[in-house]
């Protein structure tokens, strides 16, 4: 698969939120403003780069070779929850910026399935070392960009008479239903 | 004592709101919301024409289901909603008729109206009604549709009745839409002939392969016929001419403005013109861009959909980027999407980002100094 | 060469047939004068009369509040019959002195110099005593203008003749009738401020003035008349000196004296050049009474704190019932109540409208045509500030640049769901000032 | 110090026993597992080529199944088509003749639209390919005899497409290793 | 009787996807049918049956500062039984859930029970929450499979309901039918809470 392919592919064919239905949580609800979604965006990509580096190695050189596949799940979770607190540690050391910007997204990011998803998918797409990798970065990337979309949009939304029951939650959803209409259009790409 | 001193002396004695008092100006162009809709729906009228003309009476008939079921829903809506019913402003109209426009003439009775309930309801009034829908809810409805019953949009297109005048007042039955199936729309016969794998298959398998895609393509209706609308196909999209002649009312009127239609149409010539071709950049003839143009939807969408207000950007710079992101994305999906037609969800996807272009194309004010 | 402009803007119909060949007539001293006491930006002026005593045509009767700030001085011979609260001509209730007419028109003793041989800070001194303030519309004393903080060099003055408000004809007919003490006093600012040259700017709707200021300034070779394009607002300061220097006064409130221009209105220079002349208080000015159904409207000549239900009366009776009076142009002026308010130095028109002309409409929801952004002569956003102001997001209506908005009213003259872009831009532009204090 | 090595070994000691005990499921459930697959292949190829009774695995540059009769002869084969449909790959068992005809093909995997592509699936798709030849196995279109399926032109055309491949593949295949094993005894013994 | 209440209000007042909005993920990745929805309920009762369980029974044992890491252990550990079992018994249904199963690990419904009544509660009492938010959890996704089975199949369980010459509207089995049909619901949800129109 070349990088072009891969990259659309992850990024708008499949896209983890609108197609995948993965990363709902983080979609809903750090998508009010523009500001903190591009934070939790490229903390995201950051985070589902690194965890589909280290799971596929896991995969490839512990699992596989002692037979221990049914263990998938609990190292996969492991080795990620892990790899945030660790990855937390290291950025506030190195990087106070950076930490100030993503400090606050990076706890939720354990729980948010599409980085289990993607780690998961790596392997069961057999995906090489280097497109699991790809395959991260551009998920990630596809996730982001949803993410700021969203934001713009409910940003406007804020200040429109949008009927009371539909507020919040509901109409965020609605929003998300037509934004996966609009990325229909990306669907049965020959590339 | 003249009469206008007497008045003036009952003023002077505390009739002090005999004056209505309003904020400057105190002079206006006296247009409204409604006479800006309602010119919409007037330019959308010579291709409703050309529609009946080409299609029958069935083509007004499913524009006036589309329009009835949009009315009727958006009335419902704010009756329900206990707002004050705000139809007669004809949003709601041009909704209906952009929805049925979308459709051949073939499609049956709830095509259009389920078409329009959504676009009006989940469309529009989720968000809380006229200008606050982010997406073009006409076209939103035609995605529903395009979706949800593909056997009977996305079959393909249907033969005019040009040939027969008096087709127009017997053409009321529905007829089943696979007679009318004969053939591919030009749009898909152009993504047949321009699909190198598709092409080198044949020719592998089948020597005679070039032969069948000779014929398919002497079927493209010619350039003349595409731009008069003298082709099969939605009942408002297919005269280039007719749609022309309403957004030149439209741009007289004030009430669209070039730069989008005009870098949306521009993008897509030039792009078809560069990979068009099957054989690398520049080998398409000079005739395949036209037929991108004036074939399928793109008249329709650059000049009616991609310039709805309050679907596009609010900047002039924005409007420059929505035109060229709308085409680009047009070619994209044309080329290699799943879709024969790409306008549709360009314009969309387009009107997603309409925020993140409003931002980052907000005009310098004038006189302006950056912050130190 | 073509005219000259600034981009954005909009073409109302300018309605100046109506008054543009009346002649100006003096109004004579009316029976009462109401002469507010802030009829200018700054201080108000602090009353030095009291009630009962009377007082000379041209005496001052309060001084100015404070270094932004101008005397007041009385417009005619009479007693001081009541110092309160009157009706001005902004919409509100103001602090103002009634004079009440006794005797005929005794005035101060004036004085003829060969003014030329004044230094620049006499004639200043001249300016800020006689009252001038800018009369065009904002009222910026001009004596303060004329001395720009040390360091800032002024190159350039700018007469504003433009008059590009719909209906008012009063710079108009000043120019063709007393263009030449239009040009004495422009060479009286120029000194003042020390500037090498000088603009006079003129919209194209007034070929006769153009033509006439063109023939006076013949000779000057520092002093140019620039022809107009017919837009509005090509009067507005910042508009204004784009259209005749290609600068741009920077935003935030900058001030148009940052790039070496002070511009002053056609009835200012006169007023100065009075002022520094004959020492002779600013205490009269020319009115446009007009509208549709005024039956004979007319260019008044007439005392400060004239009412305006005088002056109409002299403009013969109405042709159909009154809706609505506009106090100033029907762009930017102020809709008043009552036509007890009295002129000011800074009313330049008293319009009247009839039902047709002043229907208002209800207020519908923004479809977002842009047509507001495309003439915002500023560059701004209206119906964006329209919709952060009215859901309270201040950040987003500062951003949107709601504190450069100069009022010119172009966003809602154009809006067809007739919002009142002004009110709420103003309701934010209030609201931001207030937090950055 | 000790404190922290407390807490790692507690939560080592967790997933010691967790490991414990998915290990011991695993033992239990992983052979089921792996008979359900089986069967689902064989019953996949019994499906497509009814004729045969027992099946063969042959490893080639396409790999294939060679169905066997009750007395051992070559009754056809069955392989696997792959190709890239609307939005992803489909999967498609075909059951070969011995005469190159199809016998039938069954759709194995596939992720096209529900409604449209996924049709491809229903027997009154499927069963158009049986009694055809390579140069048949074409869309009608593309000049075959395969009827499309209304609104999945993509689809129809993707399984069209890679079963015709598979099958020229197939045929280049068995020319290039002669037919061999009807009567495998025989062989030996020569 | 608190035991009781302790269950219910998981199913309409606690909800977890309509109310707390957790678990979001699969209530739409597997609600377009109702078998799915059905399974995945299940599956992800039976996980969050268990966890809160061994979770209350272990709560004193485990150090408040590796708890986290404790209940994902515990948590992965019954998914992945879940995960062999299913694949094992349940084999069409296993392949339709794909991933998700997997995913029911970082499902927030789980690890919010855990967290918030588990590691504070008696074993009887976290029983019957673990039942009353996986009862909760199975209602929405059917609710939600209902409505998309229904419009986009015309078919409920798998059966046929609508009338024979009803056109299936497609959209509500794809992506964007998932988010539609939860949008609405939960408007509709909001509307019914409280009655005043709007």
């Amino acid at each position: 698969m070349g990088i072009f392919t891969l990259a659309i592919s992850a990024i708008f064919i499949n896209n983890f939120v609108l197609t995948r239905f993965l990363g709902l949580c983080p979609y809903i609800g750090v998508s009010k403003k523009l500001d903190s979604a591009i934070g939790m965006g490229m903390a995201v990509i950051f985070v589902m780069t690194m965890a589909s580096t280290i799971t596929w190695l896991i995969q490839n050189y512990i699992l596989n070779p002692f037979d221990l596949v049914y263990l998938q799940t609990i190292a996969f979770i492991l080795t990620i929850a892990t790899l945030v607190q660790f990855v937390e540690m290291v950025i506030q050391k190195m990087a106070p910026a950076l930490y100030k910007a993503l400090g606050v997204f990076l706890p939720l990011i354990t729980t948010n399935c599409a980085v289990l998803g993607v780690s998961i998918i790596n392997i069961n797409e057999q995906l090489s070392f280097v497109e699991s990798i790809l395959h991260g970065v551009f998920a990630g990337i596809g996730f982001t960009i949803v993410l700021i979309i969203m934001a713009g949009l409910r940003e406007n939304l804020e200040k429109a008479p949008v009927p009371d029951s539909m507020k919040g939650l509901p109409i965020s959803f609605v929003l998300a239903g037509l934004m996966a209409m609009a990325f229909l259009g990306f669907a049965g790409f020959q590339i | 004592m003249s009469n206008n001193e007497k008045k003036l002396k009952q003023v002077g004695q505390n009739n002090q709101d005999l004056y209505s008092v309003t904020v400057s100006p105190h002079m206006s162009e006296y247009r409204s919301v409604k006479s800006v809709m309602w010119n919409v729906v007037f330019a959308l009228l010579p291709a409703l024409i050309v529609g009946i003309y080409l299609f029958g009476m069935r083509a007004l008939l499913l524009t006036v289901y589309g329009v009835i079921a949009a009315v009727l829903c958006e009335a419902l809506i704010q009756k329900l909603r206990k707002q004050p019913i705000t139809v007669n402003d004809g949003s709601a109209v041009i909704t209906g008729m952009l929805v049925a426009f979308n459709f051949h003439a073939a499609a049956p009775w709830w095509i259009p109206v389920l078409g329009s309930i959504f676009a009006i309801a989940i469309g529009k009034h989720v968000f809380g009604g006229l200008g606050h829908n982010p997406m073009n809810p006409a076209l939103l409805g035609r995605v529903f549709l395009v979706a949800s019953f593909p056997t009977y949009t996305a079959a393909g297109w249907i033969p005019t009745l040009r040939n027969s005048i008096s087709g127009i007042t017997s053409n009321m039955d529905i007829p089943a839409v696979t007679d009318l199936v004969s053939s591919a729309t030009p749009l898909a016969v152009i993504k047949s002939l321009r699909d190198p794998s598709f092409v080198n298959n044949i020719n592998e398998a089948f020597p005679n392969a070039s032969q069948i895609l000779m014929d398919e393509a002497a079927s493209l209706p010619t350039i003349q016929n595409l731009f008069w609308g003298n082709i099969g196909g939605c009942i408002g999209e297919v005269s280039a001419a007719a749609l022309l002649l309403g957004a030149l009312w439209l741009a007289w009127k004030r009430i669209i403005e070039w730069r989008i239609p005009t870098f949306f149409i521009l993008t897509v010539f030039v792009l078809t013109f560069i990979f068009g071709g099957i054989d690398g950049l520049f080998s398409a003839s000079i005739l395949l861009p036209f037929f991108h143009i004036f074939a399928g939807g793109l008249m329709l969408g650059a000049l009616y959909m991609a310039t709805d207000m309050v679907t596009s950007p609010l900047t002039k710079k924005g409007r420059i980027v929505f035109g060229i992101g709308c085409g680009f994305m047009t070619v994209v999906i044309r080329f290699v999407g799943g879709y024969p037609e790409g306008v549709t969800f360009a314009i969309l996807l387009m009107n997603l980002i309409v925020p993140l272009i409003d931002k980052h194309t907000r005009p310098k004010p004038f006189g302006f100094v950056p912050d130190k | 060469m073509g005219f000259m402009t600034f981009p954005g803007g909009i073409h109302p119909d300018d309605n100046k047939r109506y008054s543009k060949d009346a002649k100006i007539e003096l109004y004579p001293q009316p029976d009462k004068v109401v002469i507010p006491l802030n009829q200018h930006i700054g201080a108000p002026a602090k009353t030095i009369v009291k009630v009962g005593e009377t007082v000379k045509t041209g005496q001052v009767i309060a001084e100015a509040g404070g270094f932004v700030s101008i005397p007041m001085h009385s417009s005619i011979t009479g007693k001081v019959s009541k110092i309160g609260r009157f009706p001005h001509p902004s919409g509100s209730m103001q602090m103002a002195v009634e004079i009440t007419k006794t005797d005929a028109d005794n005035w101060v003793d004036l004085v003829d110099d060969d003014y030329q041989t004044l230094t620049p800070d006499e004639m200043k001194e001249r300016i800020r005593s006689a009252g001038v303030c800018g009369m065009g519309g904002a009222g910026f004393p001009t004596a303060v203008k004329l001395s720009p903080p040390k360091g800032k060099d002024i190159d350039t003055i700018i007469i504003n003749g433009v008059e590009c408000e719909p209906y008012l004809t009063a710079d108009h007919r000043l120019m063709l009738e007393k263009s030449e003490d239009i040009l004495n006093g422009l060479k009286i600012f120029m000194k003042i401020a020390g500037a090498k040259q000088a603009y006079i700017g003129i919209e194209a709707n007034k070929p006769d003035a153009i033509d006439k200021m063109k023939n006076l300034v013949k000779s000057e070779t520092n002093i140019g008349v620039v022809a107009l394009k017919l837009k509005y607002p090509q009067g507005a300061e910042k508009q204004l000196i784009y259209a005749c220097t290609k600068r741009r006064v920077p935003n935030k409130g900058g001030l148009p004296l940052e790039i070496g221009v002070i511009v002053q209105n056609v009835g200012t220079a006169l007023a100065a050049y009075e002022a520094v002349r004959y020492k002779k208080p600013l205490i009269d000015r020319v009115v446009t009474i007009s509208g549709k159904i005024v039956q004979h409207p007319k260019n008044l000549q007439v005392r400060i704190g004239t009412q305006f239900s005088d002056l109409l009366e002299c403009c013969g009776d109405t042709t159909a019932e009154i809706s609505k009076i506009i106090s100033g142009g029907p762009m930017m002026g102020f809709a008043i109540s009552t036509l007890m308010a009295p002129v000011t130095k800074t009313s330049s028109g008293l319009i009247l409208l009839g039902k047709k002309e002043s229907r208002t409409y209800e207020e519908q929801t923004c479809i977002r045509c842009c047509r507001c952004v495309d003439v915002c002569p500023m560059n701004l956003l209206p119906s964006k500030i329209a919709i952060d102001v009215k859901y309270e997001d201040w950040d987003g209506a500062d951003e949107a640049g709601a504190s450069d908005c100069i009022k010119c009213g172009c966003c809602a003259y154009v809006c067809p769901a007739q919002i009142r872009l002004i009110q709420w831009i103003d309701i934010g532009k209030n609201k931001l000032t207030e937090m950055k204090k | 110090m000790s404190y922290y090595i407390r807490l790692g070994l507690i939560l080592f000691l967790i997933a010691a026993v967790a490991s414990a005990v998915l290990a011991f499921i695993n033992g239990l459930t992983e052979p089921i597992i792996i008979e359900n697959q089986i069967q689902l292949e064989i019953q996949a190829r019994q499906v497509v080529l009814p004729q045969a009774d027992t099946f063969e695995y042959v490893e080639d540059e396409l790999p294939y199944y060679r169905g066997l009769d009750e007395d051992g002869n070559i009754v056809g084969y069955t392989f696997m088509a792959v190709g890239s449909g609307y939005s992803g790959d489909i999967d498609t068992m075909v059951g070969l003749t011995d005469e190159m005809i199809v016998s039938n093909i069954q759709v194995i995997q596939q992720t096209e639209t529900p409604g449209l592509g996924a049709n491809c699936t229903r027997p009154e798709f499927t069963e158009q390919y049986q009694d055809l030849d390579a140069e048949q196995v074409k869309i009608e279109r593309d000049g075959g005899k395969v009827e499309t399926i209304t609104g999945a032109t993509i689809t129809a055309r993707a399984v069209s497409n890679s079963i015709s491949e598979a099958m020229i593949q197939m045929k280049k295949q068995l020319e290039a290793a002669p037919k061999i094993n009807i009567e495998p005894d025989i062989e030996e013994a020569a | 009787m608190s035991l009781i209440k302790e269950m219910t209000k998981g199913f309409f007042k606690e909800n977890p996807v309509f109310v707390m909005a957790l678990g979001l993920c699969p209530a739409l990745a597997v609600s377009s049918s109702i078998e799915n929805a059905i399974g995945m309920g299940g599956a992800a009762t039976f996980v969050l049956l268990c966890s809160n369980i061994l979770i209350s029974l272990l709560k004193n044992l485990i150090p408040s500062k590796i708890r986290i890491p404790c209940y994902i252990v515990v948590i992965a550990s019954f998914v992945t039984i879940v995960d062999m079992t299913m694949n094992a018994y349940l084999f069409e249904l296993h392949k339709n859930l794909g991933i998700f199963i997997p995913l029911i690990v970082v499902n927030c419904v789980i690890l919010g029970r855990a967290e918030a009544f588990a590691g504070r509660n008696n074993v009887v009492k976290s029983i019957f929450d673990g039942i009353g938010m996986g009862i909760g959890f199975t209602l929405a996704l059917v609710a939600v499979a209902f409505f998309r089975e229904l419009l986009g199949a015309g078919q409920l369980l798998g059966v046929n309901v609508m009338p024979a010459n009803y056109q299936p509207i497609l959209i509500a089995i794809l992506a964007p039918g998932a988010f539609l049909t939860l949008g609405l619901l939960l408007g509709l949800m909001n509307l019914l809470k409280k009655p005043e129109a709007d």
